[in-house]
């Protein structure tokens, strides 16, 4: 059997992304994974107001927004010195996650758990039921989904302004005081979701949950009750299991995450690194995270070449224009971490917060599918409780905001986790006007195209080696691409400005 | 009976998609029910796979499939050097998609100020542009005598992203042949046809001159901190976000995004202004009678708003 | 853990219930199940049988089961000649019943304005009152000096009816031991520290004097139709009634309805006022400086709203 | 056995009402409904703004308010001369029937059904399936019904602002224009309700429904398909059915009607009656209706004494206040039609139109329990369509309001249809003020105490013969009283001014 070169089916992503991938004799031999969008969004930072990157660069990304907005603060906080009060750090912390929450339950379920509705799998057996809760649009749990994401959002709303896209996370703190009575409706929303999820994602308490440490507890609270079998998450472990998923889309298995849910009282916690620490794992061991450290190829990028990666701090963005690309395939480019290639997102978080469970699974399987989507369906499991926690510490009686008038010139970066993984921004102010700005996204880290010494992105690596059974119809590739939730249109990368564009010709494959 | 409806997103962030996944009596998927539309696509929920997805294209780009809805999301990206070739769909420009699809539409919708009038990515250098609008400017990508099937122009929805009350609310209009009336930028004055400040819950600061300077304070952001409210149409403190919340009352400036000239050149969280007066004025007042007015009225303000006596 | 409440209706519609019933995220039945509240009785919910209900009352009032809340919804009705006979529960007056409840209760609270300060029954003859105020003076039926086991005195929730936002929020308050910031008419400040006017989507026509004379108009209901909202604290403009609207909103006066003196004298619908100008001005404000300074608003007026060119 | 006097437990109903019942050999033998609360509710109207009542009538009761508000609105209209525009019209009868709606289902689900959870039950074959969904605060139709009646009621608050007790409705129209998108989201919101009820209550779309002409209709119905059999009506009337509530419940057999839902177009629709027209019904024939053959009697209220009935125009309340009340027991009048006591309701209003399957449940058995709760649960079924019609009807071009300058001195009355029945507000102004107020509710009619010849009102009668298997667990008479819905927060009549009252003795039973 011959080489066959398939793209792969990629609708319910966020964004834009083509994955190509090599198949010889019904594996998967080789992968392409491409951006295939270029918004030149950094640029449209450069020369605007100093604070202008927190309504702007939100915008990057409709679904984790306030992960931007996040980061953009911080970055200018980095730069400028400040320390938000400890009540607005509670708050940040509870709004991020917020968001995250709902990001994993809507990908876990309006995108991932779809692909088991494959007609590849109409004869097995739980194909029924997975169409009576995953169906677009009709399964029962794709509309509880919909309407409970719906509102948890709401304590954004109540915080914030709206949801999507508004800008109440400012260098400082917030742009407003809760109050009180926002707060308890935060609590009641917060605490209702939390039974919501309970009862029909995990089919059992938090707590219970908890106490799975490693791949045969799992078996075992599997096997426990009936609520356990039957919930969302049995559902998806039980379809995951029978179509395989722990068996594909291994990796690298070097894991990045930036951590960034600070514990508020940075006095008391100094040292430690809050929930989900930041940390860069590599052969079984957690290295403290370093900015410096990464860096960005644009080797196999549509960008003008440079030699191997540079600093986001230092990097330039001038898309390839000459027409004659040669092996250039993404509007991504390949950032690597001390010159790696790292996963990012709640499976990497999991490994680098050294979670048991996890560390068993990729222990025995190494990086799966199936691991990389319940380390983001059951994430919520994780937060919940210091969600909790943060919003019943707000004491109200302090302040939300500490002014540092204007932003002074500098550069800073901002670095946290958003929903799919490690988001970074770095920022240059001078004379009160932005001169630089450059975003690195967890797409970027996941889906990246090959750097200059061609090693394969994350995503392109956990392709390769992947059983195909029909190449017209290659569910298991989907599912690896789906258990990373690539958001493409987070390849934002900036233009030279003035620059003149010539017509750029691109080999794709169909 | 039952509307089709093909979802494109272009250059945008699918947060026009999410703000609809919060509207709510009726949610998203009642909506479509109730309306009985069927969603020919959307990128991030359609389970057709990308062989039925060309196929659908293909029959409606050649008239076997109508198309009664064409929502596209994001700004028309034509660059560089006007080949589209830096947003592609399986290797050809998305620009050329979307000119076959609104060729071919009963009504063309620009979800969101990004499809409308080029929004974010059209202050860039990717060439990008509203469908057919260029932010002030009609014309965009599509033309200004562009027509869909109905004869209508392209309707805007601005706002990034678009309230998703007023997208089910214009999508039950044009279903139920409810009629609707365009502004000059093709807005559907029946959602637009309220500035942001109206409704505010701050609309006594704004009366009595009680000004913040500064996050954190409370007080009518109108003056130094750059909100647009009073320039700016938009159901926002009428029709809650989220049911819940409004950016100003949440003490967040209205960023004006549904103006045409969003997002503006001057940097927000500041108001342009000539001894402490904003130089743009709410839409419609005279700026002398304005002055001499908000003078007195400063003068008239109550001391429980000047000691921030409230909890607005 | 877990709280008891008891419900009590004396004199008044039910509105309050049903208002609460018109609660969301959560709504009243998840509400009650997240504060882990144990409904002991409610009179219009309750499936305990009049034997069981009777051996519940005779346990709280021996001390015997704890009761937690008292929420009590109507006025006090001491008629006629103060014994309580106008209203009564299996032949004694209700108002004994009030008592020996209220002297049981954790926290006693009033739900809406007739419970509250007597509302519209206090304003007839058959003696109503309000739990711990009479109208606008402190005493009521407990009297000025009741305070509940938890030091508190009755916590009046105003509002014909109560917003049910508000009642589920000081509800969660107490339960979770929240700070209640109570005013001289013991309402907490949380839930009414903002006017009726702070958010009114018809703020505009207020600023500039644009008036409403006759119902189906547009503009200030405030100058000719007996609008309340600038004299009434309230959250009805933030926190929107059955997550939709409001009552200015829709072009009906606000009536007053958490004051203490609701409902007023001087008929609905009409402002007392004189030369055109109302007699009762915004909360704080003072009269010279107020006309000196709309006279100079009206004069500033944008054409837009004195055409009326608006969607509000 | 001799007799025994029971009080009927009489929770889960709007307001205070108490029901006494003698029993002889097991079977009910007399019976006593008392009003217990006075609250003078129309003396506090004398003397204040003609416009008032919209105010203060509403206030009468928090789950009818708008039944009120109309009636007032309608009584001055009526004095003025006015007749609103159809456009106005149409929204008063949408939202007129959007209340009655929410109270059908709620007291039918909240309050009836309860009614077969009592203990007495337990062991009957149904009970299962009954708590799980009808247990308040549990059951998951009480869940649904607490959503849903939530949401429809969201059509009153976009047109009126607020539910309960917005005065939207004034003299003329309504106080407001309601806007486009208005009417498009009631569309929408009045739609999803429909479907609701198709889907949960009736088991089948409304069309269905309406081909049940008779009762052979009705039984063919219910054997049809599962989801008739499973629906909560078909549980309900299973549930009626085995508990013989089919038997017991009759009455006087005279029914009264207000109607109350003109059709906008007056000029086209003269002489036509509109949806449920009203009238009144004795021995199987329909007279039109005229206000003035209606009278309220005293004799057994605790009212000071007059002979015969009175017109409510005419009528005299004082509180009888001498300690020597005899035979007086309660706070209601008795309201009578040309002197006879009459049902009002949902019932009467399907006799009145000349239902045919309710006429065909009535001459069969008589008025019962169970066809007048049916009658109620169903009335959505024939709304619905209307509500539907005439909010598409809703041109939004024409005026919602025709100003009426000041209302001028003279009297008026306003009738109809509450969500209980027959509703009537009588007025008079006097130099620009209300001179006298005189309100006749449904409960008033239904619940009434005896009249000057001792004639038992409705519900009373409906009592007597009903056999009651453990008087110290009544449900048949409970059963019997709840299916009157009966809300005695109405009975609101007024106190003579300056009255010095002495103490009132009362007689209760226990």
């Amino acid at each position: 059997m011959g080489k066959v070169r398939i793209t792969v089916p990629m609708n319910r992503v966020e964004g834009d992304l083509e994955v190509r991938v090599e198949i010889a004799d019904g594996v998967a031999v080789d992968a392409w994974c491409s951006g295939t969008m270029y918004r030149g969004f950094e640029r449209i930072l450069e020369g605007r107001g100093a604070l202008d990157g927190l309504v702007l660069t939100p915008r990057i990304c409709g679904i984790c927004g306030i992960s931007h907005l996040r980061a953009a603060a911080t970055a200018l906080e980095n730069l400028a010195g400040i320390t938000p009060p400890p009540d607005a750090t509670r708050i940040r912390n509870l709004t991020v996650m917020t968001e995250h929450v709902q990001s994993d339950i809507r990908q876990s379920f309006l995108m991932f758990a779809v692909d088991f509705l494959n007609p590849v799998y109409e004869a097995t057996p739980l194909y029924g039921e997975a169409l009576a809760r995953f169906q677009p649009f009709k399964g029962e749990t794709v509309r509880q989904v919909i309407r409970e994401t719906k509102k948890i959002l709401e304590i954004i709303a109540i915080l914030g302004g709206q949801w999507p896209h508004s800008p109440f996370i400012v260098p400082g703190g917030l742009a407003s005081q809760p109050t009180g009575e926002s707060l308890l409706r935060c609590r009641l929303i917060l605490e209702q979701f939390r039974r919501w999820y309970e009862r029909r994602i995990l089919g059992c308490e938090l707590e219970r949950w908890l106490e799975i440490l490693d791949s045969d507890d799992l078996d075992g609270w599997l096997e426990e009750r009936e609520e356990h079998w039957k919930s969302d998450l049995g559902l998806l472990l039980r379809l995951a299991r029978q179509h395989g998923l722990d068996r594909i889309g291994g990796g690298h298995d070097s894991f990045l995450s930036y951590g960034g849910f600070p514990e508020p009282d940075q006095e008391k916690s100094k040292g430690k690194n809050g929930l989900f620490p930041a940390g860069f794992l590599l052969d079984n061991e957690v290295h403290a995270l370093d900015e410096k450290r990464v860096t960005e190829h644009v080797a196999y990028s549509w960008y003008v070449d440079y030699k191997g990666g540079k600093h986001p701090g230092d990097g330039e963005t001038q898309p390839y224009a000459t027409g004659a690309e040669g092996d250039k395939y993404s509007w991504a480019k390949a950032p690597r971490y001390d010159g790696r290639p790292a996963e990012t997102g709640p499976l990497a978080s999991m490994m680098v917060a050294g979670n048991p469970l996890f560390q068993d699974l990729v222990r025995q399987n190494g990086p799966n599918a199936m691991a990389r989507q319940l380390a983001r369906l059951v994430r919520p499991a994780y937060f919940l409780p210091a969600m909790q926690r943060w919003l019943a510490g707000v004491s109200g009686d302090e302040e939300f905001y500490r002014s540092n008038g204007e932003i002074h010139d500098g550069t800073g970066c901002g670095l946290g986790e958003a929903a799919r993984g490690g988001l970074g921004h770095w920022v240059t102010i001078e004379r009160g006007r932005i001169k630089k700005y450059q975003i690195v996204t967890p797409t970027a880290w996941n889906a990246s195209p090959r750097d200059s010494d061609g090693t394969r992105g994350p995503m392109e690596e956990s392709l390769v080696g992947t059983p195909v059974r029909d190449p017209e119809n290659p569910v298991e590739l989907s599912h690896v691409v789906r258990s990373f939730d690539p958001c493409l249109v987070c390849t934002v990368h900036a233009v030279g400005r003035g620059k003149k564009l010539g017509r750029l010709r691109l080999s794709m494959t169909k | 009976m039952g509307s089709s409806l093909y979802w494109l997103q272009c250059g945008g962030c699918s947060g026009d998609t999410w703000s609809l996944f919060g509207s709510e009596t009726p949610d998203v998927v009642e909506l479509l029910e109730l309306l009985e539309i069927e969603v020919l696509w959307h990128p991030s929920l359609s389970v057709a796979s990308p062989v039925e997805h060309r196929r659908i294209l293909q029959r409606i780009v050649d008239g076997e499939l109508e198309l009664d809805l064409l929502c596209v999301e994001g700004a028309i990206i034509r660059g560089p050097g006007g080949t589209g070739m830096f947003d592609t769909f399986h290797g050809h420009p998305k620009k050329d998609l979307v000119s076959k699809l609104a060729n071919r539409a009963g009504t063309v919708l620009a979800m969101g100020t990004c499809a409308s009038f080029g929004g974010v990515p059209a202050t860039g250098e990717i060439e990008a542009t509203g469908l057919q609008f260029h932010r002030k400017v009609t014309g965009g990508f599509l033309g200004e005598n562009f027509r869909s099937r109905s004869g209508l122009p392209v309707i805007n929805l601005p706002g990034c992203p678009c309230h998703g009350e007023v997208m089910s609310g214009v999508l039950t209009a044009l279903v139920t042949g409810g009629q609707l009336v365009l502004t000059a930028n093709n807005v559907p004055e029946q959602w637009y046809g309220m500035l942001v400040h109206q409704g505010c819950v701050r609309n006594e600061y704004h009366e009595f001159r009680v000004e913040e300077h500064d996050f954190g304070e409370k007080g009518c952001l109108f003056f130094h901190m750059g909100c647009q409210a009073p320039m700016t149409y938009g159901v926002c403190n009428k029709v809650l976000w989220n049911r819940r919340n409004s950016k100003t009352s949440a003490g967040v400036p209205c960023l004006g995004c549904t103006r045409p000239d969003f997002p503006r050149e001057h940097p927000f969280f500041k108001s342009e202004s000539i001894a402490g007066v904003p130089l743009k004025l709410p839409i419609g007042v005279d700026r002398a009678h304005y002055l001499a007015y908000k003078g007195l009225a400063a003068a008239a303000a109550p001391q429980r708003l000047l000691r921030r006596e409230t909890r607005v």
